[in-house]
This record gives structure tokens, C-alpha cells and sequence, in this order.
């Protein structure tokens, strides 16, 4: 049993005019202690939505979440259980997530004031220590947010999830807001966070590129569904869902070559109305007949992929036939 | 050949509550004609107002200083009138976010078609075929209904596209394309490389490229211009300096970067923040977050030295360079 | 709808729950001497039956156009305010468009030199406005401009000896000029322009603040930037891009600026004799003439209502983003 | 994220930009006029030359050295009782932008935080308020109640809570749904500890900006309610029953032209002081709110 489970997830939203929107439609995850998983996709095809869920922070409209063994529970008025506090979450843009009117230090002790964990004396010291860990000079403590860059927020916003001493958090696109030098020092503390701390890590981001270089695991999503998931070196190595090799094949290379990345065809659908069968069909360069029709499961290949597409049905599977591409069009 | 933009020791101060703030200091780059340039360099570097310096778009109470000549006019010094007349014709500008750059209430004929008809003076019909044309030349599916609707109506890549489109209506020289992916997903991002890479070649048309993601620029630009708090860090064809890089700064950047090719690799970030222009350091601005720094880059600000064929660097330190001497 | 229903509520327990008695107020000496008349007072006018019921009765009479009888005019409420509203309108209809002319321009000017000396002056001039007690800035107007300099005739809608036009919607300036009764409408636009002005004074200043920070707001988006950049020239830019941007919370403003004028007529209309609902309500007022005010109430709040669901379809036509739900 | 971007960031906090607010001259002539009204209103009996409420042989004087103002129709002496008046009109001001705040704040907070039909409710109420213009609302309540300041005020507290109910409302609602709540909520606080430490501080600002304006307001609908006779009765030196007396003697113009002066200069400093605080903080829920 993993520490973070998902299990058929379902998150669905309602736009302003009524019409209701499946932004997760039925996907499922484990996330072990110390294990960094990384779930990549576009714009728009859930990732965030499934990182609320998972924390609570979203209603799931079917599907289980359980931390620990445990249910998660949707955060309501009332404060949340002390069971699930050990279940932390970042958000993308630490210009949001933390209050501009408070210091920073305040907002570092949040957890073990809340929580009465830790005598009053002993909150400075921690601080200290949190701060520390995350690389950040102490004296930031009395600082209030403006005066600190976009970086040094982020490292904050992980700071006030480590004081509630977690288990498991849930990153969401923690790196995109930040510069490209600076991306790269949050990154690695993720990666040591996770090692030294044992903290399991679901970090969400649309950057296959840097996911590569923190995640152990990565799932691939597409349009509320996963698509894939393997282990990072193998996905890389060998990606089996046609989505997966897009993704990789669009991601420029900054080496001086002059090589242009490989765009996917079309648009990432409208999640209120996805297309038949698979979901990825309308876009897919190997798309067969049936795809247009049976919905691919997430089923396992090998001991620890799992992918969700046709071509993979049996393990050898054979390449589609040209006339079956011409069908689809 | 004399390149089609030669911009000589720009500067530009902005006006603060605090008194000017000098945010690019010197910066001289050329671009030529059917050219793919690129500026790089994180929030802070000054890059977008360079572009926007060029087009005059500057905040107001901005200065500027240098000399910016596009056939064989200065750009700097150009008056409202003309300047406004450069502006579109001679130079367009494409901004990063697709989103907010396109007017959420006009429709999609109005904004691709209003400079048309001023610039060029075109009827409206002549106009309306004008824009259906550009649409089908960013392979904008279905033109005619695109020209009815409204920018929310399209999806982050497609309004780049017009935006890219509008850009192009009255047959510009130069195209400055600010971050033009920043905002779109990877798969889109490669779409709109390779549609600025097309209208290079087949219109001759010279683009300067802004953007933080050497990624982008390397898959793009002919050479590039690496800026750090105002000032060129280093400048040369995009093969030699991505490949080659010679500068601290750059070879922290590209280290910085996740690689896909290279396997297994760990990053190594730059310590600290990049500067910002309320708070550029004393000499080499670099110098704090710098692992080669001597006690003279505190104090110096170091020249802009040509090294090897067309390449120019700001180090005196230089450590890369055996790397490059093999 | 329910605003209407609200406000009937309302107005209902205004008129029947008031510890100011009506029959005691309107028969003056004579309650306290004949209980008779007291009792026949509030025969007449419904006065004896229980609480619910009185409602109902009201409400009924409500849908049906019927606000009750004036105590002090002693007619259909109505009828009194079919008399009264077209005086009014011309006002308010005057005194708003030139607050939002005015006030828009200014507005845009300051956004445009934002900081410098033009947008203090328009700062002051505009939160002068907001700031002049209207009452005052009537008498002030009054006395200048008609005592002493007798530029302007000093009440009412016309001349005592100017005719009223021929009566088609109500408005003397309209119903002059398709009369072709040229010098009934250079009449009316005499007397109409001094009151007009002191009315709008407030609106103006409203309307030059709100499009002055809406036009700011707009200036920070790229689009404005997208614009120049075409090279098109800033009249353009302002007014096509800029402003139509800007107008979806001018708009809002308008509908809401719409409560201003009414509570500004009650003053204007009285210092310059404006026969319209102002002064009515105002003699009602004094007179506690409860059915009357609550009529007026009643009449105002529809009108609101109105001004703001034309508000919402206008939001709707400029901008595209807004479907009409 | 370009340099233009980075510039417009320290918009981060509207706190910092609040000194330059102050620098502007406007503001500090604001800041200025209501300190120097407020001592008057203070020390009004030691500034006033004469009785406010005395009345003299000396009748229509035109303003001398003796009647700095002039002398009103029963000989009093105007400049006393311009500053006496504002013993009246500025501490009511001030007590009923103070209930108003406690009422429509109370309401407005509640609304914003539970939502459902609490929300619903309440903003159904404030729309009606607005609904009817505030001054035939009020009149209808002094008529209810019969005329008297007291009554005036009370009108005033019922017209002018809806303002300070949307602006609460808005800014409670933005921020419990901001992220640094969902943090702060996910690391176990209960909502009333979000309330005390993320909403509290964060809508003093616009609040105290709201305040400002509606001062102003109140001095004026009070002063035209005094004007209408619905508020303060006559031998009280209010300003509008001022100036309406003053609309009864056009010779004698500084009867009614000075307390007309006292009501502009105290309420255009109130403007000036919200105005230049407004731009310092976000203008978007306050505008939303005002207009009436």
C-alpha cells in the first residue's frame, strides 16, 4: 500500500454557463514515502485539478484519495485533522501563496503554532532550522514578502509545508514562475528534501524536461486520464504511448544545433466534450480504427509501466497499417 | 553586408520614484537581414526594454541614449510622427502573452485589418482579403470564421498565431517576438518555432527573439546576445556560444538547464538571484553569484572584449577558456 | 424581481407600521376632538384590517398600477407622479449626460497625464464636485448667475408667460423642437440648464474618478501596447481601443450614478421650483405623507431596476466575453 | 518574465506604496483641513468669539471686524456659529460611518464568509438599499419618525451600511479564497484563525479608505437632510439648516455662502485623504461598492 493513493479519480467543475467539466475523469496514482512522482501533461488536462484533490482541497466527485491508509477528507470550515496535516501542498506562484502581510518567519511557524506541537520557545529555533534547510538566510525571518525574490518566496512556501514535519507533498508547477538559474537550486532541494527527509513528492509541472531530472516515477496526462506512467529513466528511454513521445520530441534542445523540436498536430480538446474511444485519437500519428471507438486501460507492461493505449495491447504489438491512418482523417 | 538594425551602446534609464534607474547599460548588437537574433537573459536583464526602446514604446519619463540605425535612420531619434510610422511597417512587435495581448472586446477582422487600412491606406475589402491571407499563411484553420470571432474564443497557440499574423500585415523588415512561447505548452511552442523559422526564410524577414529559454533560442537563433543586469554578457553565433560557452554566466545557465539528450545529469544551479535593476551590484554585476570572481570584479566593470571569430565576452576572468582552446 | 417584491414589502411597513399617525397628521385638530373622523380616515384609506391583509390588499393594488391615494393631494399617487415624472426626466435625463460627457473626458485626461499637474487640477475639480453640498452649490449658482448677473431666468420650466408645447412625451425640450416651436425649446433650455448643471456637479466628479482608474487599469495591458505598436495613432488607440475597454465599469457606474440624480433633484427641484417628483417627494416628506414618498419609492426603485437591467445588456453588446444568461 | 513585468511587481504590496501617497500635496491638504476641523470642533467654545446661539440688536451685518462672517437674521454671529457647527456635523459624521461600518461590516464579513443564503441575503438587502436613492429612503424615515437629528442620523446609518457590507464582503471573499489561506488552512488552521491573521489585516487598508469617503458622504446627506429641515432644527447652529436660512435672505449672502465654505473644505478633505489612499490600495472593490 503506497502513502498517497488515488484511486479512479474524478474531479468535476462547473463553468459559469452550467455545463459541467470532468477535468479529471477517472485517474489513478500511487506516490510512495521519499518517492519524487512526477505527473506531466499540458495546459488544461487536469494536473492541478487532481493536485487539489489530492490534498483535500477539491471535492473528488467519484474515486477514492487515501493518505496513509487513511481517506483524505475535503477541508470544510472546521480546521483540518491532524491525521491529514502530514499532507502538505505548493502552489505554482509563491507571489500568491503566502500572505504580503505577515513576515515570513510567522508564516514558517504556522504549522506548530496552529498545532500546539512545539513550545514557544523553541519556534525561533525552528525557523532557523526549517530556513536552513531550504538554503535561505536566517535573517529573512523578520522579512515580509515583497522584500524577498520570486525564488526565495518558493523556498518560503516549502518552508511552511516542511514545519508541518509532512509525509507526502503535493507540488503544483512549483518551478515554472521561477527564472531559469533559480529553477534549477529548487529542483535540486526538492530532490534533497525527499532523500534526506523521506518525504514523498507529487510535483505536478508541464516541463518534462526538469521533471526528468527530480522525478523517480512519471505519469504522463492527457485530457483527465493517464496515459502512462514508468519509471522517469525508462519513459525517457523508451516512451510506449504515442502522447509520451510528443511531449519528448517537442522539448527544444539548448545545445547550439539549431534543432527544431516536433510540434503535435491540433489542440488539446475541450474537456466538457472529449472524443470517443481514446482520447488522445484526434491528435495521434498512429491512430487505428478501434481507437476511435474502445477506451484504452491504463494496463500494466513489465513490472512497473503502466500505459493506456491500444498499440500496446498485447506487448509485442504491431505497428498500424498506413491505411488504417487514413481512415481516421 | 550592412545588417538591416545596428544597434550601438544603447542605454536606457526609466523613471522612478527614486530618480532614474539605469536598466540597459550599453548594449550594441546587430541583426541582419533575414537573421534570426537572439537576446537572452532572465527577469531583470532588460531585454524586453531594449525591444521596446527600438519601438519607442518606452513608460513615460523613460530616456534613452545610443544609437539605433535601421536603414540608415536612427530610431532613437526618430520624431512621434515618424516614429509611428516605423512602427508596423518597418518593425512589429509580437508580446508574450497571447492572452492579454490581443483586445479581449474587438473582433479578430478589426484588429488584423485597422492598421492595414491605416497604414496602407487599403479599402476594406481589400483589407478583409489582406487578413484572410495572413490567417491562412500561420495556418490559422478556417480564416473567414476566425475573422468573426473574438481572442477568447481561440486557444493560447492559435492567438499567438494571429498575434504573430497581425504582426505581419504590413510586411514589416523586422519582427521582435518577445517571449513568444513563454506562455504556450511545449507541443504548441515547437508549432510557433517552426512557423517563425518558415516566414525567415521565405519572406527574408529578420527577427529578434526575446526570450529566458535558451532551448528556444538555440533551436532558432542564427547568433545570439546574452544579457545579465543591463549589460551583454556575451554575444556570438548560437552554435559557439551554446556549445562553447565562455562567459560564467552563460555556462552557469546552461548548466542550469535540464538537458534531454544528456543522461543522468545533474543540475548545477547559479547561487543566488539574478540581479535586479534597483539593485544592480558594483562592477561585473555577476560577480556575487559568480564561483570565479576576483576581488577586481567587485570594482570593474569589465569591457565587452572580441574573442574568437564574431564572438564577444565581458570576463576578464574568462575561465572557459582552455575549454575552447582544446 | 425580488428587489421589486422587496422593496414592496417595505414600503408597506413604511406606510402602515409608522408610529407618525397619518389620520392624526392630515386631520390636524380635529383628531384629537372627533374620534368619528379619525375612524372614518382610516375607513377610507384601509386602515382598520389587520396587517396581512392590508399587504395583500397593497399588493394587489401595487400590480395593478395602483399606489395608493395621496393624503395630502388627495389623488391617485399615480396620477400625481404621471404629472411630476416628464419634469423630472428632462432633469435627470440633461444632468447626466452632461456628467458622463464631462466627466468621461476629464476622466481620460487625467488617466493620460496621470500624476502630472492636469490630473491634480482634474482631481480637484472632480472631487469638488463630489464634495459640494448640492443644495448649496444651487443657491450658489442661484444667486450668481440670476440675482446678480440675471443670465438665466431662476425657477421653474419655462416663462410664466411661455405656453407649455403640445404634450407628447412630457418633455419640454423635445416636445418643443417637434412642435417646431423654436423659441418654447430656447425657453426650456434656459431654465433647464442651471439646474441640470448644479445636478450633475456630483456625477461628473464621480464619473471623471471611476474613468479615470478604469482607463489606468486598461493602459497596464498589453493590448494598449499591441496597439501602438501597429503604429496606429493614439486618437485611435484612446478611443477605439483604450476606452472601449474601459467602458464595461463606466457602465456600472451610470446605473448606480442613476440614485445620485434622484437624490439630487429632491434639492435642486425644490431651490428652483422644478415641478417634478423631487419636489413631490419632498412636500410629501413634510407633510408625512407616507403613501406619497413610498410611491415615489416604489416608482424610483423600478426605474432603477430598469436603468440596471439595460446596464447588463449594454455589458453584454461590448463585450463579447459576456454571454446574455 | 520580462523587465517591465518586474518593474510593476512591487506592486506586491500596497502598504509600501502608501508613502508616496502621502507625498502628494493634495493629501496632505487633506490630512491638514480635517486635523484643523477637528480641532475646532474640539475647541470650538475657546475659538468662537461670540455665543452661537446669542442673538444681537446687529442684524444682516455684513462681515466686519467684530463679525468676522457677519451676523445672520436674528443677529447672531455667523463665524461662531460656523465653527460651532462643526461640534455637530463632524462627530456624527463620524459615529455614523462608525455604525454604518459595524452594521454593513458585520453583515458584509458574514455574507463573504459563509456565502449560501446568508450571502445571498444580505446583498439581495443591499441591493434594495441601493435601490432607492438615499435621500428619499432616509426622508421616508424621518417622515416615519418624525423629523430630529437623531432620527437623520439613524436614516443615514441605514442607507450608508450596504457600501461598507460589498466592500467587506469582497475582500473577505478574495482573500478566503486565495491561495495563502489554502495554505494556511491545509497546515490545520481553523477558519477563525484565518479570518483573525490573513482577512483582518489585508481589508484594513481598503477599509480605512472606504471610512474616509464615506465621512465625506455622511456630512453631506446629514447636511442636506438639516437643509430639507428632516434633521437638525433651527436654533442649532447646524451648517445646512445654515445655509437653508441663508436661502431665505439673498442680500445677506454670507448667512448661507460660509457654513456652505465649512461644509465643502471638511468634505473635500475626506475626498482628497480616500482619494490618494485608494490609488495606494486596490481600487477595484471600493469602486465596485460606491457610486451611490
Amino acid at each position: 500500500m503506497s502513502l498517497l493513493e488515488l484511486r479512479d479519480v474524478k474531479v468535476v467543475y462547473q463553468r459559469r454557463d452550467g455545463t459541467l467539466v470532468p477535468a479529471v475523469a477517472g485517474a489513478s496514482l500511487d506516490v510512495d514515502a521519499g518517492e519524487i512522482v512526477g505527473l506531466v501533461g499540458e495546459t488544461g488536462c487536469g494536473k492541478s485539478s487532481l493536485a487539489k484533490a489530492a490534498v483535500g482541497l477539491v471535492p473528488v466527485a467519484a474515486g477514492t484519495v487515501t493518505f496513509d491508509g487513511r481517506p483524505v477528507h475535503v477541508l470544510g470550515r472546521r480546521a483540518r485533522r491532524a491525521s491529514e496535516r502530514r499532507l502538505q501542498l505548493v502552489f505554482q506562484n509563491p507571489y500568491e501563496s503566502i500572505n504580503p502581510r505577515r513576515t515570513v518567519g510567522a508564516q514558517v511557524a504556522d504549522a506548530f503554532a496552529i498545532s500546539h506541537t512545539l513550545p514557544r520557545e523553541s519556534w525561533r529555533a525552528r525557523v532557523d532550522e526549517l530556513l536552513r534547510r531550504v538554503g535561505l538566510p536566517l535573517n529573512l525571518a523578520r522579512r515580509f514578502p515583497h522584500q524577498l525574490s520570486g525564488g526565495q518566496r518558493q523556498r518560503i512556501a516549502i518552508a511552511r509545508a516542511l514545519a508541518a514535519d509532512p509525509a507526502m507533498i503535493v507540488l503544483d508547477e512549483p518551478l515554472s514562475a521561477l527564472d531559469s538559474s533559480v529553477q534549477a537550486q529548487v529542483a535540486n532541494l526538492l530532490v534533497d528534501l525527499a532523500r534526506d527527509l523521506h518525504v514523498g513528492m507529487l510535483l505536478i509541472s508541464h516541463d518534462l524536461a526538469i521533471v526528468r531530472h527530480v522525478a523517480h516515477r512519471t505519469a504522463v496526462m492527457y485530457l483527465g486520464v493517464i496515459v502512462e506512467t514508468a519509471p522517469t529513466a525508462g519513459l525517457w528511454r523508451k516512451p510506449m504511448h504515442p502522447y509520451t513521445q510528443a511531449l519528448i520530441d517537442a522539448v527544444p534542445h539548448a545545445d547550439g544545433a539549431g534543432h527544431l523540436p516536433v510540434a503535435l498536430s491540433g489542440e488539446i480538446p475541450d474537456p466538457a466534450r472529449p472524443p470517443s474511444g481514446c482520447r488522445f485519437h484526434p491528435r495521434c500519428p498512429h491512430v487505428m480504427e478501434r481507437c476511435l471507438s474502445d477506451v484504452p486501460e491504463l494496463v500494466k507492461h513489465g513490472g512497473d509501466r503502466q500505459v493506456a493505449c491500444w498499440l500496446h495491447e498485447e506487448p509485442v504489438a504491431a505497428r498500424p497499417a498506413d491505411d488504417l491512418r487514413r481512415v481516421s482523417r | 553586408m550592412t545588417p538591416l538594425l545596428s544597434v550601438r551602446d544603447l542605454h536606457v534609464w526609466l523613471d522612478t520614484a527614486r530618480g532614474p534607474l539605469s536598466i540597459v547599460d550599453g548594449v550594441s548588437f546587430d541583426v541582419g537581414e533575414g537573421q534570426v537574433f537572439g537576446l537572452a537573459g532572465e527577469s531583470g536583464s532588460g531585454k524586453t526594454i531594449t525591444a521596446l526602446a527600438l519601438l519607442g514604446l518606452l513608460p513615460a519619463g523613460a530616456r534613452t541614449g545610443g544609437v539605433a540605425i535601421m536603414a540608415g535612420r536612427d530610431l532613437l531619434a526618430m520624431r512621434t510622427s515618424e516614429r509611428r510610422r516605423t512602427r508596423g511597417r518597418e518593425i512589429a512587435m509580437v508580446f508574450q502573452d497571447p492572452t492579454s495581448s490581443l483586445h479581449p472586446m474587438l473582433t479578430i477582422e478589426r484588429q488584423l485589418t485597422e492598421h492595414l487600412r491605416y497604414q496602407l491606406g487599403l479599402s476594406g475589402k481589400e483589407a478583409h482579403l489582406r487578413a484572410v491571407a495572413l490567417l491562412t499563411e500561420v495556418r490559422m484553420p478556417d480564416p473567414e470564421a476566425a475573422m468573426r470571432g473574438y481572442p477568447h474564443q481561440f486557444s493560447g497557440g492559435m492567438r499567438q498565431r494571429i498575434q504573430i499574423a497581425i504582426g505581419l500585415a504590413c510586411e514589416p523588415r523586422l519582427l521582435i517576438a518577445d517571449e513568444p512561447t513563454t506562455a504556450l505548452d511545449v507541443t504548441v511552442q515547437a508549432g510557433i518555432l517552426r512557423l517563425l523559422r518558415r516566414l525567415c526564410k521565405e519572406k527574408n524577414l529578420a527577427v529578434i527573439l526575446i526570450t529566458h529559454d535558451l532551448g528556444v533560442l538555440s533551436a532558432l537563433a542564427d547568433s545570439i546576445t546574452v544579457m545579465y543586469a543591463g549589460r551583454v554578457a556575451e554575444s556570438g553565433p548560437t552554435s559557439q556560444v551554446m556549445g562553447h560557452a565562455r562567459h560564467p554566466y552563460t555556462r552557469g545557465l546552461i548548466d542550469a538547464l535540464p538537458h534531454p539528450e544528456a543522461p543522468d545529469r545533474v543540475l548545477i544551479p547559479i547561487a543566488g538571484d539574478p540581479a535586479s535593476p534597483e539593485s544592480r551590484p558594483s562592477g561585473c554585476a555577476f560577480h556575487p553569484r559568480c564561483r570565479y570572481s576576483r576581488p577586481s570584479c567587485q570594482i570593474a566593470i569589465p569591457p565587452l572584449i572580441p574573442i574568437d571569430d564574431g564572438r564577444e565576452m565581458a570576463c576578464p576572468v574568462d575561465p572557459f577558456m582552455a575549454s575552447v582552446a582544446r | 424581481m425580488f428587489l421589486c417584491l422587496g422593496v414592496s414589502v417595505m414600503a408597506f411597513v413604511l406606510t402602515t407600521v409608522v408610529p407618525g399617525d397619518p389620520a392624526v397628521a392630515n386631520l390636524g385638530d380635529r383628531a384629537s376632538s372627533d374620534p368619528t373622523a379619525v375612524r372614518l380616515y382610516r375607513e377610507h384609506f384601509g386602515l382598520d384590517k389587520p396587517l396581512p391583509v392590508q399587504y395583500f390588499v397593497y399588493l394587489g393594488n401595487l400590480l395593478h398600477g395602483d399606489l395608493g391615494e395621496s393624503e395630502q393631494s388627495r389623488r391617485a399617487v399615480r396620477i400625481d407622479l404621471a404629472e411630476y415624472i416628464p419634469a423630472t426626466a428632462e432633469l435627470a435625463i440633461t444632468s447626466m449626460v452632461l456628467a458622463l460627457l464631462l466627466g468621461v473626458t476629464l476622466g481620460v485626461i487625467a488617466a493620460l497625464r496621470r500624476n502630472r499637474l492636469t490630473d491634480q487640477v482634474i482631481r480637484v475639480v472632480s472631487l469638488g464636485g463630489m464634495s459640494t453640498p448640492q443644495f448649496w452649490l444651487a443657491l450658489v449658482a442661484l444667486y450668481v448667475f440670476f440675482y446678480k448677473l440675471n443670465w438665466v431666468p431662476g425657477a421653474g420650466r419655462l416663462d410664466a408667460i411661455v405656453l407649455p408645447p403640445p404634450h407628447v412625451t412630457g418633455l419640454f425640450s423635445i416636445d418643443a423642437l417637434a412642435a417646431g416651436q423654436l423659441d418654447v425649446f430656447l425657453n426650456t433650455v434656459q431654465h433647464l440648464i442651471l439646474p441640470a448643471c448644479v445636478l450633475a456637479a456630483f456625477n461628473m466628479g464621480l464619473f471623471t474618478r471611476f474613468t479615470r482608474s478604469a482607463v489606468l487599469e486598461v493602459l497596464e495591458n498589453d493590448y494598449v501596447r499591441t496597439a501602438r505598436a501597429k503604429g496606429l495613432p493614439e486618437v485611435t488607440v484612446v478611443f477605439r481601443h483604450v476606452l472601449r475597454a474601459a467602458s464595461p465599469p463606466i457602465v456600472t457606474v451610470v446605473g448606480l450614478a442613476f440614485g445620485n440624480v434622484m437624490t439630487g433633484t429632491v434639492l435642486v427641484e425644490n431651490i428652483f421650483s422644478w415641478p417634478g417628483i423631487g419636489q413631490y417627494s419632498y412636500r410629501s416628506a413634510t407633510g408625512l405623507d407616507l403613501t406619497a414618498i413610498v410611491g415615489v419609492m416604489l416608482f424610483v426603485a423600478i426605474v432603477y431596476i430598469l436603468v440596471n437591467m439595460v446596464v447588463d445588456i449594454l455589458y453584454a453588446v461590448i463585450d463579447p466575453r459576456v454571454g446574455l444568461a | 518574465m520580462s523587465s517591465v513585468t518586474v518593474l510593476r511587481q512591487p506592486v506586491a504590496s500596497a502598504w509600501r506604496r502608501i508613502p508616496g501617497a502621502w507625498r502628494q500635496p493634495l493629501t496632505v491638504v487633506g490630512l491638514v483641513v480635517v486635523a484643523a476641523w477637528l480641532l475646532v470642533a474640539l475647541l470650538a467654545p475657546w475659538l468662537a468669539p461670540h455665543d452661537p446661539l446669542a442673538q444681537g440688536s446687529n442684524l444682516y451685518q455684513a462681515p466686519s471686524a467684530t463679525h468676522l462672517l457677519g451676523t445672520d437674521e436674528l443677529g447672531r454671529d455667523v463665524f461662531s456659529r460656523v465653527l460651532w457647527g462643526a461640534r455637530i456635523s463632524i462627530p456624527l459624521a463620524m459615529l455614523l460611518v462608525v455604525l454604518a461600518f459595524l452594521i454593513g461590516g458585520t453583515l458584509g464579513g458574514l455574507a463573504g464568509y459563509l456565502g449560501g443564503w446568508v450571502d445571498e441575503l444580505v446583498m439581495r438587502g443591499a441591493d434594495f438599499v441601493f435601490a432607492v436613492p438615499t435621500i428619499l429612503l432616509a426622508m421616508a424615515v424621518v417622515a416615519a419618525l418624525g423629523p430630529g437629528l437623531f432620527h437623520a442620523v439613524l436614516a443615514v446609518v441605514l442607507v450608508s451600511w450596504p457600501g461598507h457590507a460589498r466592500v467587506v464582503r469582497g475582500l473577505v471573499r478574495t482573500i478566503m479564497q486565495s491561495e495563502y489561506v489554502a495554505v494556511g488552512r491545509l497546515l490545520g488552521s481553523p477558519t477563525h484563525r484565518a479570518l483573525a491573521v490573513d482577512v483582518l489585516p489585508n481589508i484594513a487598508g481598503p477599509v480605512s479608505v472606504l471610512a474616509a469617503l464615506e465621512t465625506g458622504n455622511a456630512i453631506l446627506l446629514l447636511s442636506a437632510l438639516s437643509f430639507l429641515g428632516l434633521g437638525a432644527r433651527p436654533p442649532d447652529p447646524e451648517w445646512g439648516s445654515m445655509v437653508s436660512t441663508g436661502a431665505q435672505h439673498f442680500e445677506a449672502w454670507w448667512i448661507g455662502v460660509f457654513p456652505g465654505i465649512a461644509i465643502v473644505s471638511i468634505v473635500l478633505a475626506f475626498n482628497f485623504l480616500g482619494d490618494s489612499l485608494r490609488d495606494a490600495f486596490d481600487p477595484k472593490t471600493i469602486i465596485k461598492a460606491r457610486g451611490a
